[in-house]
């Protein structure tokens, strides 16, 4: 199944890019997204603690298992206002 | 009370005009408008600050918003709220955050323009980035409230 | 932070420029600027309001709000204050008293503006005519502190 | 001694005027002057509960006593803002 992945702040910055398209196996959880990208990005690994991950615009648990077509997110510490 | 739905919550990349939405939350019924203006300040953890450049993930960011503004009419008895962020590159003085909120009597406008500030910084995805003389940083920023581990069931959008 | 010379706090007879009074207390240093304005109603206690006429003891109104604002600078980490009550006849929707703070970071400012107006409201002698389409009647206020026993030693002026 | 008394909002009404000037025996607190006037006007009387007084522009206890020179006035409840 295929999950589109956006990156903000400090994760777009170590990513390198602001979205991108992945596949994954059915029934793939949010922290086995993540981990394919601190495979990439080793850097990722130190920021894990203070992400939040986000599941088709919601706040969403580590655990949660995707679907395809699910839009996800690793949130770095909110820092508006 | 008149519904939400007359209600202002943008995120826009220009400059906010918070005279108009000062003005637009306010009705003959009222007596009170509470309002919160952040601004980019020169100093930043004891370093002069040049400028800031705020980025968010514009629908959560709105709906985030949206569901504030939600909880503000169930939680006080209020009239209108506005509530927009700017975002992109501010220069000091700038407005990055405006809330009004008008109500009959000043507690509820003054507990909702807090309530909402407070909350919005805690919850909504917008991230802030400050450029001193000698290099750049994130802010540090606050975790939003970790969801359960029982996964949402909300479908793909 | 910048003395509280720059402060504004005024008595006036005639509408309150909130844009200028809240633009007035916004400098660089600061990140934060909340406001409350207070404005005449269309409905008190269940009836239809026309218009309201606020007197005040000038001088003794001027000096009170001259002590909120030093008890402000004295409580709250905030830079400016601005503090105006409007005398006088008020249609409905104009504002009768507006108060600006600016601080630093954000929760100064609100809890100073809070405090502000809770304050004025508490000590400050101003009273508020209410004129209906069968009649007027004064506010109900608050009572000031009762000031001790003591006969204060205060010179005669 | 001579005092200033000022007056505002209905005891202002009560009163028929905004100002006065009254001749008191030295010492005379200010529950002295305040009874000179509900003796002349008695709706007065009703309202001595919610009243406070001030003292050149302070509250002042009514037993204050007062000095030539002084301004006085009886406060109904403040209803600014």
């Amino acid at each position: 199944m295929q999950v589109r992945v956006l990156f903000f702040g400090r994760v777009r910055e170590i990513v390198g890019r602001a979205e991108d398209s992945i596949e994954l196996a059915s029934g793939a959880r949010i922290e086995e997204l993540f981990a394919r990208y601190r495979e990439l990005h080793p850097a990722l690994a130190a920021y894990r603690p203070s992400l939040v991950a986000s599941r088709n615009q919601e706040f969403a648990p580590w655990t949660a298992p995707l679907a395809s077509g699910d839009e996800v997110a690793f949130l770095p510490p909110v820092s508006g206002g | 009370m008149t519904p939400a739905a007359e209600d202002t919550i943008q995120l826009v990349h220009e400059p906010i005009d918070t005279v108009a939405l000062a003005a637009s939350v306010r009705a003959p019924e009222d007596g009170a408008v509470a309002t919160f203006d952040g601004c980019a300040r020169n100093h930043s953890r004891g370093r002069a600050t040049l400028y800031l450049e705020y980025e968010a993930y514009e629908a959560m960011a709105l709906a985030k918003m949206q569901e504030i503004c939600i909880e503000l009419h169930s939680r006080f008895a209020i009239h209108g709220v506005a509530m927009v962020h700017r975002l992109g590159r501010l220069e000091i003085g700038e407005t990055s955050v405006f809330i009004a909120v008008s109500a009959p009597h000043r507690a509820p406008a003054l507990d909702a323009c807090r309530f909402a500030i407070d909350t919005l910084k805690r919850t909504v995805p917008i991230w802030k980035k400050e450029y001193f003389a000698d290099g750049a940083d994130w802010a540090d920023g606050e975790l939003p409230p970790l969801p359960a581990e029982t996964p949402s069931r909300k479908a793909a959008s």
